[in-house]
Formats: structure tokens, C-alpha cells, sequence
């Protein structure tokens, strides 16, 4: 669902939207639920209230495109269009599961999608944008590389390498910054003096676009600036979207560490309930419509839960595949 | 005398170290306020002040380059890395510029710091918060690299590492940060490179360390139910290694099994097993025997990471073997 | 067929591998026009153009990153590190990032790069241009090591290195950039995993790789004289490693002595010793002896750095040493 | 010879400035001959024609302040103070050298000066000089860091986790990057499409000062006002001095990626001839004093390169000393 700058979606598309935010909102909410009734062994790092973000910035991309993205990655990888069903599988660790139960949350992939994984090291999604980015060139069919990442992965030096890298040879790549303001229980302004990420842009040549987080429809305009521009064979661009995550850095953080009030702000912005009433009240779509969209998105994920829950554990003997494409008759195995 | 966490132990040590000497100070991320991802620094800050404890960007190489920069010019940093997983992006740092400062300088500088790093499963953290990395550092000439297995030697160790003038990596086990176990108040500090034997036996040597001694301990029970005599040495310090003490064992034992978390090829357990070839073969009366991760990645699926780990079944079939092995020597 | 240098077999077997497969790219610290620190790209530019060969800054993070980014969506980028003592700032896209994709993803994604590493010393080239380090790699699952001594086996290890669908560390010792030999045209790829007898004989192995092998085998002329025989047995490929030679070659001799120039502690002379110790204990006739680098750091001053180097006497030795501690045997 | 911003040096003062730079140049001549003639067992990295950023720099630092270095490190050394017969005795590898033939040129120091380290490590130097600020800052006696590193060192992740942090911190760091053109054999504006590397300061909230790398009073005025707002509490600053070297890389490059005619132009500007015509023309110097300093220099360095050949080849024991401060008996040392 690419759009060019600028034009206006048609309703349908804007509910589509809302629907994908919704799915990501009540799929992290359901997960949370799942993880407390013992279903998901592994950490989970909810994307709470930051939907728009991730629904925005991959309606601005097309089909060729890729997307490295972070220990935060459930959002993006469900608003680039996965399953599910088949992500509830990866965290209740079942074969069914999109990386067959070996990588959990953290490690999460979807190759058709182009969703080349979620990333245990902060920052460390970033160098491999840039080698996709790279790759996409090569290949010369337009498509771009997106790197998602946070406020907090932006002192880290892989940024730093891979943006001079990316800009100097005009790679097509889009570095997101989801800036949720906290980097776990630190925040933002506690871990560097630039707290408007974007400004860094201008210490790699490259255009620096800020946006409100919040907003799908503006993430998804200021994306699409740099997706064109990438795609024009002009280089990347460094995308900051302000945002917050309502929950806590992980399921279980307590968030002793938020100023008061904080929070009911940023909920007042929440953007599954202003999205919808600009919908209602801006685009004209009728309540029942919106309904039936909530209606949809808890059945696909009832259905969702069930596969997972009746998908089948993975067979010890599987512990050994999958370390190497050729292990040479298993001699690499020790 | 009340038994303490692994964990608060570590703490501990960290409180009166600082109390004791105003040049350790300490650095990492989210150790500020929130005292660190598993509340090891908590109350330090207030205790210390912000000239001690120092709340890191997420910049590893730049925290231990700090730690590097202030220890040559006096400070006794102590750094926590959260996972060891993470330290590889402070390699040049670490291996590069701290363990070799002194040798490089001819002995005029030397970076008397600590890095306090996490390492090994919690059980499903899979394969980028899990892996146990200490035997890199012990190829590394100019580091020293402990790896504690109780509350009490995690004290009396984390002491000696931040009075060490060497630079000490120094591994915490998060399978035993909840484990407890009594600890003397003002403890005194190891001394780095002795072992310990922790239970007494016959017939076979266990060489482990960290968890690996509470699970040999456990097939050490199960085996003397089937007569077989355990002896379980606990490693402690991997650089300097206390080659007396393993041939001491032997003496006693006459066959080793290696024990750690870490995968099995290239871990310290080929360093302990090639120790024993080269300089105590004469006391082996069997096969060596390694017990470890197998060579494979971390996986999410508890299934799958349990077979890919070291079990107490593991280590008693190993001794098994190897005891049963005798007829094997030439 | 008249023989050519160890460095310009690295740069056939790249120059045929790009010739092959379009998809085949170099990246690299000054690769491009001045064709690398030590020329091994020289004229590539020239022949496959920008969209082949990647001149980069000097970023050795992005520079991997680029690579498994790449060779995860269908390039083969094979990256040249100078020297090895730099890799530690790439250790996590190395380490947590191409070594893990293929596992963590549960087979969907895998990351077919080579990293090319010059490795030792050069005389005088100090701390921090002259480490081995490719033993911390095969603590790594999902690596793969490769460690040539010879020209030939230069190209054909680079050559399977860049077919294979793994990613591979490959080793090249500067010491090695200027021994000759011969190389077959359009040589075929060597299949990993295989070791090679170089020298047959019968009192002791020697396991070693890379200059280690040319050092063994003038030891094992000496010890020729001294009516010692010496079989030298070529590790050549760490990981996979050739577990079936090493046990041929040990029931030939019965003795083990394992050499590389990197430091001894943590080595892979580690792992060979103990899967001898291991596997093959009913084989040994006497204590494995390892062959390497003290434990200390690269000096500036040849007298200081040529103590801390293996030496063909130093190899020597440990033979005799070997060879005569048969009374030692249990 | 601290001097405060703009404050106009005496006579002695310049002459000893131009003086430091003649040593460095005729330092660095010398060392080349010497290794062609074998007593030189490692490679060099000359720094001629960058001998004014390196004086100037130093010229305006305090005996507190400690300096890290580069693989290019014989000025920095020598501008602070360094002994070169010392110098050149490491350089022959023998135990009177600083660091007792241990180092070489990359890893020379000189503790009482507070020159701890050239580094090997293109940017290796730049997370010490954090790490030493910081103590600076602990002590509070308004020491300063200054940590030098060329314009391809920039582009190291090493550079932007350090940068950004001394900022946080307030700390005292000077960050002077001797933009020479050149990453060994690539042009800088290969390796960056930022080649004005001062700019990246904005990415950092600190200040980005340029001045002209061979004018050693430019130099010494730029870096003096750095000092004097990291003396004040105010935080680092990145100091950008553009400057040539006239040799290869390393000895024996033969600089062959040099676009015609680009050397003599920066000949025109050699600090070494410059200068004195400037101290002659605008400071009233007499020539025979500038003769004086030459006569000087070259005696200083016949004593050094005679100490130097007359020093002691290390005892091949010493070897394993060093290692560790305490090696517990030896144990370590296996
Ligand atoms: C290299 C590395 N260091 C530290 C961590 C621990 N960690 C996980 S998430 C996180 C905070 C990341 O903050 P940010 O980049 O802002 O992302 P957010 O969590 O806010 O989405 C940290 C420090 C890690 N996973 N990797
Ligand atoms: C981490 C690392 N990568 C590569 C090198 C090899 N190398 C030595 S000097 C150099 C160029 C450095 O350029 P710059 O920072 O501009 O300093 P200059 O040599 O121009 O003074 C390179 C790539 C190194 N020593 N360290
Ligand atoms: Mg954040
Ligand atoms: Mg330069």
C-alpha cells in the first residue's frame, strides 16, 4: 500500500491503518496476558503506544523492501502484514513459529515479508540495514532497506559507521529512530545532550525529518519523503519519530522511574483512540465500521492464539540443526 | 550469620569496596537510580554520589574506554556489562588496550579495572543474552578472569579483582544470582589463582566453575549412590589457573571430567584438559572428559536449549565413562 | 606450472571467485585503487568495477555489517581486515549477528560472507599488529576457521570458504605472504574439514597451521638427524575440524605435539590436546606438549619478541621432550 | 607556556614554538634515514608537515593536562616535551627508550609528562582520553584530556560514543582531529561525505572549531579557547585542524593516489618555512637567532641519535616482565 508524499489515502486504506494498529496494540496486550498465564518462556518488550510508528513508516514501503528492526520489533513485523498466528507460535516457542522456535521475541523474522529480524543487541540491526541497503542497490530494482531502532541504540557506534557508510555511497536505506524518550529505565536525556535525534542527521549529510510518532498519517508522509528520495538513487535519510511506550521497558518493569503525569499525557495521544475519532469526525467512517474492524482483529487473534497453543514443541533432536547450511557430515557440530 | 543472595553479595563486596577506597567508582548502564537491570547498584547513588557512580549512554565501548582512560590516571573502575554478550562490542578496549597497556609501556602504565559481566542462560533468553564467553579472555595475555561460585568467594573475588593493579574480568552466573549461601560481614579478599576443593572423592576430579560446581555437586550425590567417589574442584580463578591445586586432585584421582556452560569447543575446559595431558599425563589413568554446551547457538524453545546444556545427567554420564574407562589406557 | 607467492594466490582465488559469481564482492580498508594495505586486491577494481569491490572508511563494524546485510539478501562479500587485531571492533556482527542468523532463524536466513585477517607478527610490528586470534572464533558455533600454509591451499580453503554457505574466518599469516609454491590453474576448491599429512613418520605428530607447519617441518629435519620421526600434520581447516586425521595419524605415532604462533593459553593447540586427551587417550604414548606463544604480549624489540615466539628449536624441544618421556606413561 | 586566548606571545615564546616544530621535522627526517639504515626494526608514521597542529596544541595545554595520541604520534610527543634521545632509544628498541623497547613508535609514552599513549588502534585512543577526562574531572584541579586523531579516525563508532558522552558529562576533553586529507591511501572524501569534520559537533551539543593546521598560532589559539571552556566545567570541544603530510603514510608509501601538483601547493604552506619567515618579517627576529635554533636542533639530535645507538638491547628475560603488575608468583604468566 505505497503512497506517494502528500496524496491522500482513500478510507479504506485509512481504516486499514487502523486496523493494523489495533491488531499490533491488542496482539502485545494479549501477549503480556499469554506470557503472565505461563504460555511464552522468554522476555517480551511490549510496542504499547507506539503503533503509529511502525503502521506509518511501512505504509510508506512496497514490496522489494526490507526492514531490520529491534528487541521492539512485534509492531513492525505485524504492520508490514505477518501472521499473527504464527508469531504467537515463536513466542510460545512451537514449530509452527516463524523462526521454528529457536528465536523467540528477540530474534523474530519474516523473509517473504522482507522483515529480516528483530535484534537482541541494541543497535545491532543497524550495520546489517546497511549491508541490505547496500545489497538493494546492487540489485537496482528500487527497493530500500528501513532500520528501525531507539533513542537509546543512537550512542551506540554502529550508528555513527553505518550512517557516514550509507550516506557516502547514497545507499537507498531509512533510519527510523522510534524515540520513546527512555532507553530502559534511563531517560533519554540522561544518555546524550542531543535530544532531537534528527539533528545528528546533519553530521552524515543527509536530511534529518522529524515527525510526531503518534500520528500515523505523518509518519507515513515523512517516510515516504525518504523512501523517494532513496528510491531516486539520492542516499538514505535519518527518520525521527517521537513516541512512548505505555508499558514498562519490559513486561514486569514497574516504571518507578517516570515523572508524574508523564504517562496520562502521552494517553491522552494514545493513537488507537485518535486515530479512530479523526477517522469518525475528519474522514466521516461510521462507528459500526470501526466496530466490525474491532471485531475482526479479536477473532484473528483468538484464531492466532489457538495455533499457537496447539502447535507441536520442537523435537530435541532439532537442537543440533540449523548451526550451519553445510555442517560437512555434522563435523562442525563439535 | 544469615545466608545471603549471590546477588546481594555482589553488592556487598561493591559497597565496601567503595566505602573503603574513594577511587572505585562505578560505571554502566542504568546503574544510576534504577541500580542496574538486576538491582545489583541499587542504593550506591545515593550512598556514593554521582563523582561514584556513573549512569552510562548505551555505549559499551565508550564505557570501558572510560574505565581504561580513568584507571591509567588512578581510578579503580568498576564497570558492569549486563550480558556478556554485549562486551564484544568493548573487544578493542578490553583486549587491545587494557590487557597490554602495562606490557606495551615497558610497566609505567598499568589499568587496575574491573568488568563485571552476566553471562550464561536464564532459560530462554536465547541466543544473544545467554552465552558464556570468559575462555576469549583467558587467551588474552595482560587479563586476569575469575568466575566465582558462591556468594562468599563472589565477595571475597570481587574484592581481590577491584584492589587487583591488573585488569580482571570478572563473570557473574545469572543461574546463581538467586542462589544463597553464607557470607563473613567485611570478608576478606581471595587471592586470586587458588581453587578450591569443595567436596572430597576418589575416583574422579570435577574441574568446574560457577554453576558447573553446583551441578557436579549434584552428581556427585547421585554417583556415590553408586560408588563412585567424586572430587569436585572448584576453579574460581581461570587467570592465574592453580596448576597445584588440579595436580593435586589428580594425585588423588587419577581422572578428570571439565565442567562449564560455555560451549565445549575451545572453552576452558580444552585449556584444563590440555594442562592435564601435557603436565600431569602421568597421573591420568583414563580419557579426559569435557562436559559443555554442544556447539550450537542458543535456542528459544526450552527443549531445544535444555539438550544444547550441560545437565547434572550429562556430567554423571561423563564421569561414568570415564571411571568405567579404565581399561582404555595404554 | 611455475610457483607464485602466498599473497598472489589469495588474489587469484579471488580474481577466479568474482570471474565465477557476479555475486562475489570485496569490502575493505583501502581495497579499491591501492589495492589493499598489502596489494592482495591490486587490479580488481580495474577488472569488476565499483559495483564489485567496496573501498570503505575505516568503520570495521559497518564494514561486517555491510557484508551480512548483503549476504543475507544474496551477496557473497568476502571483507578484508588488515590485520586480525582490528576485527575486535566487528566482534558483534561477526560474533552475535552472522554466526546466530542462520540458528536463530530456525534455518531461513544464513550469512555466506569470508572475513580475510592477516594474523602474526611481521618482526617488530608490536601489541596491536600482531595477534592470532582465530582461536576465540572456533569458541563460536555457526563459524567456520580456516587457517592455509600454503599457497595452493590458499586458494583452493579461499575458494570453498567463498562457495560455502557459512560464514567463514579465514586466517592469513603475514609471514606466510611471501613463501612460494605452486598452484594449479584454476585450481579446485578444497573441501573444509580436512586435514593433511605433509610429513609422514612415525615416533610423533605435530598438529599445527599456518607458518607452524614450515617451522615443524624443519624441526623435523633436525630431529631427522637425531633419528627422530617426525610426522607433520596440517590442521589447515579449525573449524570443521579433521578429527579422523588426527586419530590416523596419532596410531601412527602415539605422541602429540601441537604448534601455533599464537599465545598457548586458550589456544587451539588446547582443543587438539584435549580431543586427543579426549577421544584419543588410548592412542598416546606420552603427554601431549604444546608448542606457541608465551602468555605475554607482541614486544617492540626483536630480542624480547623472538622469546616469546615459537622457534623450530622451541618445537624441537618439546619432541625430544615427548619422544623421550616414554617412562612417563601411566 | 599556557597562553590565554588571543594573548599575544613574547619573542622566546615564538621562537621556542618555531624551535619545537623544527625539532619535530628534523625528528622525523632523521628517523626515516635511520630506518633505512636498519637500526629502526618497526614501521613509522612521519607526521611532516603536520609539526604546527601538534605544537600549537600543545603550547596552549598546562602541566595537569594529559594527551593521548595516534600511530602519528612523534610530534604530539615531542611538541609536549619529550625527550628525543629517549625516543629515538625506543625507537632502536633498547631499554632506555620510554617504554623499554617494549612499544615502539605506536605506543610510546611519557608518564611525567602526561603523554600517555600513541595507540595502533585507528580511534583506540579516543575512549582513553574520555576515560582520562573523566578522572580530570574526579580530581578537580582543572586538568584537561586532549585526545588527537586524524580525519579518518572520525568515522570510527569509537569516536561518536566518546564525543557524545564527554558532552553528557561536562567533561574536559579536547577532541583535535588533524584533518590531513588522507586515510592512509584514500582520500578522505572517499571515507566521509562530511569532510568538514568540525561540523560533526552539532551532533554532540558541543562546539566545532576549525582553524588552519599549519599556522601554529591559529592553532594555538583555537585550541586555547577549547581549553579554557573545558578548564571552565563547560565541556568538551572538537578542534578541526587542516594540515598536509608531506611524507606517505608510512615510510616507504609512495603516495602514488596524490592528484598532481596537491603537495607542492601544501609545500607552499610548510609551518616550517612559514613560520620563521613570519617571525622575521612581522616579529622582528633576527636570522642569526633562527640560525641559533637550527644549530640547536641538530645538535639536540646528533646527542639523541648517539644515545640512542649507545643504548642496551633489552635482556631477552624481560620478555615476561610486564605482563602484570602482580603476576601472583608467576602463575598469570602461563
Ligand atoms: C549492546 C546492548 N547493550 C545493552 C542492551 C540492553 N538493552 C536492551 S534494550 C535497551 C534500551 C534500548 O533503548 P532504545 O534504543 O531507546 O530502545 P527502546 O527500548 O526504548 O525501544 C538496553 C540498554 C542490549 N540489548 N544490547
Ligand atoms: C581499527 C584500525 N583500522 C585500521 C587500521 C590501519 N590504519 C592505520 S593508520 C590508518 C589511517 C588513519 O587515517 P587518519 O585517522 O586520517 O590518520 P592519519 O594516518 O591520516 O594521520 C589506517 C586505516 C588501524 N591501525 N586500526
Ligand atoms: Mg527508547
Ligand atoms: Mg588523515
Amino acid at each position: 500500500m505505497t503512497t506517494a508524499v502528500g496524496e491522500r489515502p482513500d478510507t479504506a486504506t485509512l481504516v486499514g491503518l487502523y486496523e493494523r494498529m489495533l491488531l499490533i496494540r491488542r496482539f502485545e496486550e494479549r501477549a503480556s496476558e499469554y506470557r503472565l498465564a505461563g504460555n511464552i518462556p522468554g522476555f517480551l518488550h511490549p510496542c504499547i503506544g507506539q503503533e503509529a510508528s511502525a503502521v506509518g513508516t511501512c505504509a510508506a514501503l512496497g514490496p522489494d523492501d526490507v526492514i531490520l528492526s529491534t528487541h521492539r520489533g512485534h509492531g513492525h513485523m505485524l504492520a508490514r502484514g505477518a501472521d499473527p498466528a504464527r508469531m504467537y507460535a515463536e513466542l510460545y516457542a512451537r514449530t509452527e513459529g516463524y523462526n521454528r522456535s529457536k528465536g523467540g521475541s528477540l530474534h523474530m523474522i519474516d523473509t517473504e515479508l522482507g522483515f529480516l529480524g528483530a535484534n537482541g543487541i541494541v543497535g545491532g540491526g543497524i550495520p546489517i540495514a546497511g549491508g541490505a541497503a547496500l545489497q538493494q542497490k546492487r540489485r537496482g530494482q528500487g527497493g530500500v532497506a528501513v532500520s528501525f531502532f531507539g533513542d537509546g541504540a543512537v550512542n551506540q557506534g554502529a550508528f555513527h559507521e553505518v550512517l557516514n557508510l550509507c550516506s557516502l555511497w547514497r545507499l537507498p536505506a531509512i533510519f527510523v529512530c522510534e524515540n520513546n524518550l527512555y532507553g530502559e529505565f534511563t531517560a533519554q536525556a540522561e544518555q546524550s545532550p542531543v535530544t532531537e535525534v534528527a539533528q545528528r542527521a546533519v553530521a552524515y549529510a543527509m536530511p534529518g525529518l522529524r515527525c510526531d510518532g503518534n500520528d500515523v498519517l505523518a509518519v507515513r508522509d515523512t517516510v515516504a519523503q525518504a523512501v523517494a528520495r532513496a528510491r531516486a538513487g539520492q542516499g538514505p535519510s535519518l527518520v525521527e519519530a517521537t513516541t512512548y511506550r505505555h508499558r514498562g521497558h519490559y513486561e514486569g518493569d514497574m516504571c518507578t522511574y517516570r515523572p508524574e503525569g508523564e504517562l496520562e499525557q502521552w494517553l491522552e495521544r494514545d493513537p488507537v483512540i485518535t486515530f479512530p475519532a479523526r477517522l469518525r469526525s475528519e474522514f466521516g467512517v461510521a462507528e459500526s465500521e470501526l466496530e466490525a474492524v474491532r471485531e475482526r482483529v479479536e477473532r484473528r487473534l483468538d484464531e492466532a492464539a489457538e495455533f499457537a497453543a496447539a502447535g507441536t514443541h520442537p523435537d530435541p533432536e532439532q537442537a543440533v540443526e540449523d548451526v550451519y547450511v553445510d555442517s560437512i557430515d555434522g563435523k562442525a557440530l563439535r | 550469620m544469615k545466608p545471603i543472595r549471590f546477588a546481594q553479595a555482589i553488592t556487598r563486596a561493591l559497597d565496601e569496596e567503595m566505602a573503603r577506597d574513594e577511587q572505585v567508582i562505578l560505571l554502566g548502564e542504568d546503574i544510576g537510580k534504577p541500580g542496574g537491570s538486576f538491582g545489583i547498584t541499587k542504593g550506591l547513588l545515593n550512598k556514593y554520589g554521582e563523582a561514584r557512580v556513573y549512569d552510562t549512554p548505551i555505549s559499551e565501548e565508550a564505557i570501558v574506554g572510560a574505565a581504561v582512560g580513568s584507571s591509567i590516571m588512578g581510578a579503580r573502575p568498576v564497570v558492569e556489562i549486563m550480558f556478556n554478550d554485549f562486551v564484544v562490542l568493548a573487544m578493542d578496549q578490553i583486549v587491545n588496550q587494557a590487557a597490554k597497556i602495562h606490557y606495551m609501556t615497558g610497566g609505567r602504565l598499568s589499568a587496575p579495572l574491573v568488568i563485571r559481566m552476566l553471562c550464561g542462560t536464564n532459560g530462554s533468553t536465547a541466543a544473544q543474552h545467554s552465552q558464556s564467553l570468559e575462555a576469549w579472555f583467558t587467551h588474552v595475555p595482560g587479563l586476569k578472569v575469575v568466575a566465582p561460585s558462591t556468594p562468599a568467594d563472589a565477595v571475597a573475588f570481587l574484592k581481590a579483582a577491584i584492589r587487583d593493579p591488573d585488569p580482571v574480568m570478572f563473570f557473574e552466573q545469572r543461574a546463581l544470582y538467586n542462589t544463597k549461601g553464607e557470607v563473613p560481614e567485611d570478608a576478606e579478599p581471595a587471592r586470586l589463582g587458588e581453587g578450591r576443593v569443595v567436596r572430597e572423592g576418589t575416583d574422579v576430579t570435577i574441574a568446574t566453575y560457577m554453576k558447573g560446581v553446583h551441578q557436579a555437586l549434584e552428581a556427585a550425590d547421585v554417583l556415590e549412590r553408586e560408588g563412585i567417589s567424586v572430587e569436585v574442584w572448584d576453579v574460581r580463578s581461570l587467570v592465574p589457573f592453580d596448576r597445584d591445586g588440579l595436580r593435586a586432585s589428580l594425585a588423588r584421582t587419577g581422572r578428570l571430567v571439565t565442567v562449564h556452560e560455555a560451549v565445549v569447543r575451545g572453552g576452558f575446559g580444552a585449556e584444563i584438559a590440555a594442562i592435564a595431558a601435557e603436565e600431569m599425563f602421568d597421573l591420568l589413568k583414563a580419557p579426559v572428559a569435557r562436559v559443555g554446551a554442544l556447539a550450537v547457538p542458543h535456542a528459544y524453545a526450552p527443549e531445544l536449549e535444555n539438550t544444547m546444556l550441560p545437565s547434572v545427567e550429562r556430567i554423571a554420564d561423563a564421569v561414568r565413562l570415564t571411571v568405567g574407562a579404565r581399561q582404555g589406557v595404554a
